[in-house]
């Protein structure tokens, strides 16, 4: 499956990368399993998907956790807790 | 409702305008804005960048408003928020509500902006004379939202 | 600190250009504003005769805004509040108060509302198509101001 | 001695009256008192000032209460509870 991964704020910075279109194996099936995945590129990737709990996700512009499922054509998002307002 | 993610500046007499004409049972309107401020000594915050979610954020605060218009007794609400460079003293977010009385209005006000500052996705960094760096997020917002929850 | 008892309109936008001119420690603007509303289904109120106490009213007011100067961390405050006859839909009030972080602000603002509505001397009169009516006080305002007694 | 004595709002227009200076005999010390005195005016001024429990006082410009001393030359008002805001 093909989903639309996007990165904001200090995340995006420490990662140098803002948005990929990323072919993922059937096998991922949810934000935890994305992460992981993320985790193996090593290097920057490995240490924020690792160590990063306060790392929030959203699917297709909804907030999600770690058990949130992921289906072909989503927008996928990570980003750090929000400072707005 | 009005819901606004914008770069240009807005007006409180305008969005109090807006939300009230035509209206008779308006008894209150509360109003909060946010500004951009430098509390530090030597004033060395230069700017201010708001990131926010393009789509997301729009979404998140629509879904905000509505829960503000379910538990709430108000008859309308705006909120607004910049994004892009900010400088101090600009205002950064505006949030308004009416009601008939203003119990509602201002239980109403103080409970968007907690949520806005915990839930919607914006993301503050500080352009200093010594450099930049990305605002966390505060301890003291979390538990503000939490005690809505009771 | 400003104080006004006065028969002319107040527009909310200058009040706090007026409030945070040359300021730049400013992060939060919580305003309140309350308005002749009519509420019953025949829209019969007239007009809202608003009687006040001069010299009294100001002194009482200057001592409320005092209070809460130093009660809250708030920068600074103004209390607006119209006398004479009035129209549904016209602006009664204005309470504004400025500080550094918005949950002083929304305390200050709410704090000199609930006071203002049970000890500043005003009266208000309606004038419907039935006849006229002085307003009577409520419990509510009464319970309002004793939460911030504890 | 003399107070300058002002009414507002129902209280005015039930008494028809908004203000009066008066001549005090020197046993009125107190808020209490100066009630007492009205009251012994009968009519609109007796159910005014005896049954009204609600109705506040101020002695220059400062809220009173029944306890309140009176002085030569104070300003002294009657009201109903207020309804600002």
């Amino acid at each position: 499956m093909k989903i639309n991964l996007l990165y904001f704020a200090s995340l995006k910075e420490t990662l140098n990368c803002d948005q990929e279109i990323l072919e993922l194996d059937k096998d991922i099936d949810t934000i935890q399993d994305l992460k992981t995945f993320l985790v193996q590129r090593g290097g920057v990737w490995k240490s924020s998907f690792l160590a990063n709990n306060a790392l929030l996700a959203s699917v297709n512009h909804q907030m999600a956790n770690e058990q949130t499922s992921i289906h072909d054509q989503d927008e996928v998002a990570f980003f750090p807790p929000v400072t707005g307002g | 409702m009005l819901i606004s993610v914008q770069q240009q500046d807005f007006e409180v007499n305008k969005i109090i305008d807006q939300l009230t004409q035509g209206r008779s049972d308006i008894g209150a309107i509360v109003t909060f804005t946010g500004l951009v401020r430098d509390l530090s000594k030597e004033k060395d915050l230069v700017a201010m960048d708001l990131e926010h979610y393009p789509g997301m954020t729009e979404k998140s605060l629509k879904s905000l408003a509505e829960s503000a218009l379910k538990k709430w007794q108000i008859k309308d609400l705006a909120i607004i928020h910049r994004v892009g460079r900010l400088h101090p003293t600009e205002n950064i977010v505006m949030v308004v509500t009416i009601s008939a009385h203003r119990k509602q209005a201002f239980d109403a006000c103080e409970y968007l902006m907690d949520y806005l500052k915990t839930q919607a996705p914006f993301w503050k960094k500080e352009i200093t004379r010594d450099g930049e760096h990305w605002v966390a997020a505060k301890q003291s917002d979390l538990k503000a939202t939490s005690r809505w929850e009771k």
